[in-house]
C-alpha cells in the first residue's frame, strides 16, 4: 500500500476508472491544464487527453448540466465544482434535475454522475466561500451525497461513486487535501456508498461525525482517552444514504452520543441523527444527546474570530465530558 | 417530398391538434392534473424540425411538449395515459403533461424549469461528439428561456466545444402573459447568437416546409462537426400560457391574424396544391379521430399506479 | 375585519407598505401586468405605476440579484420568485449575497429585502414543481425566513417582513392562497418575526407545525377531540428566527410532542424542533416524539402517488396516538 | 487635466503598486490569510475609470479588489488594517482581501462569488434610477466573469430597463489559468453586449488617459438616460491569479511584453511630457512610500477584533 494525499488519492481513483472505463470524463473549471485548484486532477490531462479531460468556462450551471445531459447519453462525467459554495450556483440541475431525470421519466433516464466538490472553512475565505453545505444537498432523494474523511475512504469511495449508476455529490474538504494516509492498490478495491465506519472503538460515548469533523474528533477521543474516557468515532460517509445502524448499535451500549458537524446546527447533520438516535434507542439514552457545530454566524475573515466560531477539537471534549 | 411522406407530416399536426383538444376537454373534466401548456397553433415547428432528424439524433424541450412527443413518434396511447396519470404511461404515470419522454425515441423529455432543456442539450450532443454516433441534438425553447442564466452558458459551451447541437427557439411572442418585447433586450431573437458566435437563421414557424427546411440546414451544419446552429422560428400559440389562462394580454385580432395563418390549414393547401386529392386528406383526419377515441379509451381503461410505486425509481441501486 | 383570501391579505399588505413608504418596490416574473400568477401582486402596477411594479425577465438570479443591489442602495424591495422550486437559481444571491453584505463587510451596508416565494406539492405538478425546501435557506445565519398559516398572519408578518432592515424568504403555500380569514384593518397591523404562535390550546399533546401543515395538524387536532385528545398545535410560523419556547412551555406540560412538515424529514424541521425539545426539555420527555413528514421520493404526478407521498391529516392522527 | 489631478491619477497608481507589494511581503510572512488577488499591472483601469466617474456614482467590483477600493479613496490604513483582520479594517476584519468596502465612498465592495457583482451592480443602479439621484453605477469584472449565468442576467435587465451602469470588462486574458479564447466563444468581449443592443467600446488598459476618456464617455451616454454601455478594457495581471500561484500558463515572454507597457511608467512619460519635473514626480513617490509604512503600522498595532464580534452585525434587527 502506498502513501498518498487525499489530493492524490483522488486523482489515482478517478485514472483508475478512466482507465478502466472509456466512458468515464472528468470536466470543470482548471480540472485539465492546471490540473486542478487542488491538485486532484493533476496528470489526467496528459494521460487521457484533451476529449476526456476537458476545462470549461466558469459556469457552473452548465458544468452540471452539460455533465447530466451526457450522462444521460452514455457517459459517466466526474464534474467539479470548485467549491461547494458556488455550487448553488448549479444547484437547480443537481437537486432538480441529477436528483430527478431516473425518477420523474419512470426509470428510463440513468444519471450516473459524480460532481465533485470541496466543502468547509477554516482558511480564512470570509463568510461566502467557507461554508459546509453538503447536507443540503442530501436533503433530495435521488441524490447520493459522500463525504470521505481519510485517503483510503476517498480513493474507494469515489470509485464506487463513479461505477454507480446514479448521481452522487462526492464532497471533499479543501484543509484535508493533503492529509497522508495508507491507499490500497488494487483497482478494484472499493467501498460500498452508505456504509458507516467505525473509526476508533470506545465503550463511554458514541461521537458521530464525518469528514474533517473525523478528525476533530479522533483527536478529542486521543485527548479523552488520557483521563480514561473511551470514545467510538463512527464516520457516516455518507449523508445519503445514511446509514445509522452502527451508530444505534455503537449507542446501546454506550447510552451516550455526541454529534459533531462543521456547519451552523439548525437544520444541520447534528439534528438528524439525534432524532433518529432518539427515535431508535429512546430506552437507552442516558443523557440528552450533545450537538458540536459551528456558532450560528456567517464565518468571518480575521483568523481568531474564525477559529472561534468553528468547532474544535475543545468543543468536542467539552461536549462528551458533558454527556457522561 | 413524396405524397406519403406529406400525409404524414400532415397527419402528425392533426394528431397533435386532436390530441391536445382531447386533453382541454379531459384537463376540464379533472380527469388531468398539474399544469397544462398546449402547443396549438406551433405544430409546424416541432414537426418540421423533427421531420429533418435523422434517427441517431436526440429532441430534448420544455413543459410544453405534447407536440415534440408526437411528432417523435411517441403512442398516443402512451403519451394520454401518462396525462391521465395511468401505468401505462410513458413515465408509468409519475412525469405528466410536462414530462413526457422515451428513450427509445431519443426524446429526452419535457423539462419544466425554464431553460434547462437548454443545459441538458449541451450534454447530450457532447456525449454525441464524444461517442462519434453522428448524432445532433435538437433542442426546442421558448422566446422567455432565452433571459435565462442556462441559454447563456449553454451557448457559450456549445461553442467552445463545438458541440452538435441545433437550438430552435420557439418565438410564440410571449413567456407566461408578457411579450418579448418588454423583457428581452432585443426582439430579434437570434441576435443573442451572435455574442457566442452561432450561425442562426429563422423561419416561418406556419410553414411546416420551411422549418423543415431550415432544420434540415442546420442539421448538416452541425453533423459536419461545425458546432452548434441557432434557428428562431416565429410562431404563436393559439391557447392560453396554460390551462385556465384566460387572461386579457393579448388582442382577439392578434390571436386571429395568426389563426388566418393556421399551420395545418397552410399546409393542407400545400397537399392540395401537389395534387394530393381531398378524399385522401379526410382519410387521415378520420384515422386520426380513430387513434384518438383508441388512445382516451386505452388510457382511461389504464390502471393507476400502485401507491407503493412512489418507492419505484428513485435509485437504480440501493 | 374584513374577509379575505391569504393572495387577497398578501396584496393589501403590500399595498398599504408601498402607500406608507415611498421606497418599497416590487419586482418579478408576471408582478405586474399579470398582477401575479396567484394574484398576490393584483392591482399593484394600477395603483403604483410602472416604476414602482416592475415585470422581470424569466431569469431568477438578476430579479434577487437586482432586489440585492437595489436594497443596499436605498430601496426596499419586494421580489417574487414565482416558485421556490425556481429560487434554487437563485440560490447563490440568497445566501451568499442577502444573507451576507450585511456582516461580511462589517455592518455597513443593508438589505432590507424580501423575497416572497411559494413552496409546497399536492398540485400534480411532478418531482420538480413540488418541493418545500424554505428550511434549507432557513440553514443561514444572515437570512430570516417566514412561512405564514392564515390570512391575518400573511398581512402581519409580510408587513414587518417589509419593514425590517434584514433580508426576509417570506415563503406562501400555493395550496393555501384562496384560503379565507379575518384580516385586521390597521395600516399598523404587525406580526412580529420570530414568534410562534399557539393555534389550538391542548393539555396531551404538543403538535408543532408551519405553514399548511399548520391546518393539516388543526384538522388532526379536531378529529382527536372526538376522542377526548386534546392536542396543543403551535404554529412556527419563522424557520429563522426559530422560536421554540412556546414549545418547550406547552411540552413541559404536555410531555409529548408531535412534528408535523410537509418536506422530507432527512435533514429537516422536525429533526431541529424534536432534537431541541430533548436538549431543552430532556426530563419532561415521555415518549419519543414523533415526526410526521413527506416519504422519502421526488414527488410523483399521479394523484394518488402523490397523496400517498404526502403527509395527510390520517398521518398526524395516527402519530400523536403513538406518543400518548 | 490640470498638473495636479495628473500627479493625483499618478500618486493612486503608485499608491496601489506599493500597497500590494506590501501586501505580498505581508502575506509571504503569514499576516494576511485568506486568498488574495493582486492588480499589479491593472492599476491604469481602476484608477482611469474610477477618475471619470461624479461624487454620485457607485463603484463595485470582484475579489481582486485592493486598486478599486484605493482608488475609490480608501485610506491605504483602513485597507491594510483590513487585510491583517483588524477591528480598525474597512470592515472590521470581517471581509478580507476580497471584501474590501466602504459606503461612505460608495464602493459596493469586492464580491468573490464570479460575477455576483455584475447583478448587484444593475441593482444599485436600479435604485439609483427610481430615486433620480443622477447616479451612475461602475462595474468591474473579469473575461471569466463574462462566461457565467449573472452577466447574461444583468446585462439583459439593465438593457431592458435602461439602467445608468456601466459595464467594465478588465480582460486580462486569463481567468485563474485558463485564456480567454479556450472558454469564451468570442475572444472579443464587447461583442457579447451586442446581444443585448449595448452600445460598447475598447479601451487601452495600460494607458490611464484612454481608459479614463472612454469611461467618462459611457457616463456621459448613461447619464444622460440612454442606458447601459459596456467597455472592454484589455489588460494584463503581473503576478499570478492569487498568492501561491506558480503555474506555468503563459509565457514569461508574454509577460515581459505586457511589462514593457507597464501603465505606472507610460503615465510618468506622460507627466514628464507634459512638463511636471521629474522631482515633483519622486516627491509622490516618496509621499505614497510614508503613506505606506505609516500604514502597515498602523494596521499592525490595531487590535483584532473582540471574539465577542462574532456575534455582531449578523442581523440589523435582533
Ligand atoms: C426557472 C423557471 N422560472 C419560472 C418558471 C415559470 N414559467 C413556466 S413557463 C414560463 C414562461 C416561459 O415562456 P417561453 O420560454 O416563451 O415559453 P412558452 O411558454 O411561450 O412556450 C414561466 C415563467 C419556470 N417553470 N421555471
Ligand atoms: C461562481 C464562482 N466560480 C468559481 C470561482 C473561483 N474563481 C475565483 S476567481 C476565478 C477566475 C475569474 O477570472 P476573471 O473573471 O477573468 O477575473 P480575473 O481573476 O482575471 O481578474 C475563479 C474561477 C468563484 N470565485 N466563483
Ligand atoms: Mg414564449
Ligand atoms: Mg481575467
Amino acid at each position: 500500500m502506498a502513501v498518498l494525499t487525499i489530493a492524490k488519492s483522488i486523482a489515482q481513483a478517478i485514472a483508475e476508472e478512466m482507465e478502466r472505463d472509456p466512458s468515464v470524463v472528468v470536466l470543470g473549471e482548471e480540472v485539465a491544464a492546471a490540473g486542478g485548484t487542488y491538485g486532484a486532477t493533476s496528470g489526467l490531462l496528459d494521460r487521457f487527453g484533451e476529449a476526456r479531460v476537458k476545462d470549461t468556462p466558469i459556469s457552473e450551471g452548465i458544468i452540471v448540466g452539460a455533465a447530466v445531459g451526457a450522462a444521460m447519453n452514455g457517459l459517466r462525467p466526474v464534474a467539479e465544482i470548485m467549491g461547494i459554495n458556488f455550487a448553488f450556483l448549479a444547484m437547480d440541475m443537481i437537486v432538480n434535475h441529477a436528483a430527478k431525470v431516473h425518477s420523474m421519466f419512470g426509470g428510463q433516464f440513468r444519471c450516473p454522475l459524480v460532481v465533485r466538490t470541496t466543502s468547509g472553512g477554516g482558511r480564512q475565505l470570509g463568510a461566502t466561500h467557507s461554508q459546509t453545505v453538503e447536507h443540503l444537498f442530501a436533503h433530495f432523494p435521488g441524490l447520493k451525497v459522500v463525504c470521505p474523511s481519510t485517503p483510503a475512504d476517498a480513493k474507494g469511495l469515489l470509485k464506487a461513486a463513479i461505477r454507480t449508476d446514479d448521481p452522487v455529490m462526492f464532497v471533499e474538504q479543501a484543509t484535508m487535501y493533503s492529509l497522508r494516509g495508507e491507499v490500497p492498490d488494487d483497482k478494484d478495491f472499493l467501498i460500498p456508498i452508505g456504509k458507516s465506519d467505525v473509526k476508533r472503538r470506545g465503550r463511554h460515548v458514541t461521537v458521530v461525525a464525518y469528514s474533517n469533523m473525523v478528525e476533530i474528533s479522533l483527536k478529542a477521543a486521543t485527548e479523552l482517552a488520557k483521563d480514561g474516557i473511551e470514545c467510538e468515532v463512527i464516520d457516516l460517509r455518507s449523508l445519503r444514504p445514511l446509514d445509522l445502524d452502527p451508530v444505534f448499535e455503537s449507542f446501546k451500549q454506550t447510552n451516550r452520543a455526541v454529534v459533531v458537524e462543521e456547519s451552523w446546527p439548525t437544520y444541520g447533520v447534528g439534528a438528524e441523527v439525534a432524532t433518529r438516535l432518539y427515535e431508535e434507542c429512546f430506552d437507552y439514552v442516558d443523557a440528552p444527546i450533545q450537538r458540536v457545530a459551528q456558532k450560528e454566524v456567517p464565518l468571518p475573515y480575521a483568523a481568531n474570530l474564525e477559529r472561534a466560531a468553528l468547532p474544535q477539537v475543545a468543543d468536542v471534549v467539552r461536549a462528551v465530558k458533558a454527556v457522561l | 417530398m413524396d405524397k406519403a411522406e406529406m400525409l404524414e407530416l400532415y397527419r402528425q399536426m392533426v394528431l397533435i391538434r386532436l390530441f391536445e383538444e382531447k386533453c382541454e376537454e379531459l384537463y376540464q373534466k379533472g380527469k388531468i392534473g398539474g399544469f397544462m401548456h398546449l402547443y396549438i397553433g406551433q405544430e409546424a415547428t416541432g414537426v418540421g424540425a423533427v421531420a429533418a432528424r435523422q434517427p441517431q439524433d436526440s429532441l430534448i424541450t420544455g413543459y410544453r411538449d405534447h407536440g415534440i412527443a408526437l411528432a417523435a413518434g411517441m403512442s398516443a396511447r402512451t403519451a394520454m395515459a401518462e396525462m391521465l396519470g395511468r401505468v401505462t404511461g410513458c413515465a408509468k404515470g409519475k412525469g405528466g403533461s410536462m414530462h413526457l419522454a422515451d428513450i427509445n425515441l431519443k426524446f429526452w423529455g419535457g423539462h419544466a424549469i425554464v431553460g434547462a432543456q437548454i443545459a441538458l442539450a449541451a450534454g447530450l450532443a457532447w456525449a454525441d461528439q464524444f461517442r462519434q454516433t453522428a448524432g445532433c441534438t435538437l433542442c426546442f425553447f421558448g422566446d422567455g428561456a432565452t433571459n435565462i442564466s442556462y441559454f447563456h452558458e449553454a451557448l457559450n459551451l456549445a461553442a467552445v466545444w463545438k458541440l452538435p447541437v441545433v437550438f430552435i427557439c420557439e418565438n410564440n411572442k410571449y413567456g407566461m402573459w408578457t411579450p418579448v418585447e418588454k423583457v428581452s433586450a432585443v426582439t430579434e431573437i437570434r441576435r443573442k447568437a451572435s455574442a457566442y458566435a452561432i450561425p442562426s437563421d429563422s423561419a416561418d414557424g406556419m410553414d411546416l416546409l420551411d422549418v423543415r427546411a431550415k432544420t434540415a440546414a442546420a442539421l448538416a451544419h452541425c453533423r459536419a462537426g461545425n458546432g452548434p446552429y441557432f434557428l428562431e422560428v416565429h410562431t404563436y400559440r393559439y391557447r392560453g400560457h396554460s390551462m385556465g389562462d384566460q387572461r386579457p394580454y393579448r388582442t382577439q385580432e392578434e390571436i386571429r391574424k395568426w389563426q388566418a395563418e393556421d399551420p395545418i390549414g397552410k399546409f393542407e393547401k400545400v397537399l392540395l396544391d401537389s395534387g394530393i386529392a381531398p378524399a385522401e386528406i379526410d382519410r387521415v383526419d378520420d384515422e386520426v379521430k380513430a387513434i384518438m377515441a383508441d388512445a382516451v379509451q386505452f388510457a382511461e381503461a389504464s390502471p393507476v399506479p400502485d401507491d407503493s410505486e412512489i418507492w419505484t425509481d428513485i435509485y437504480v441501486e440501493n
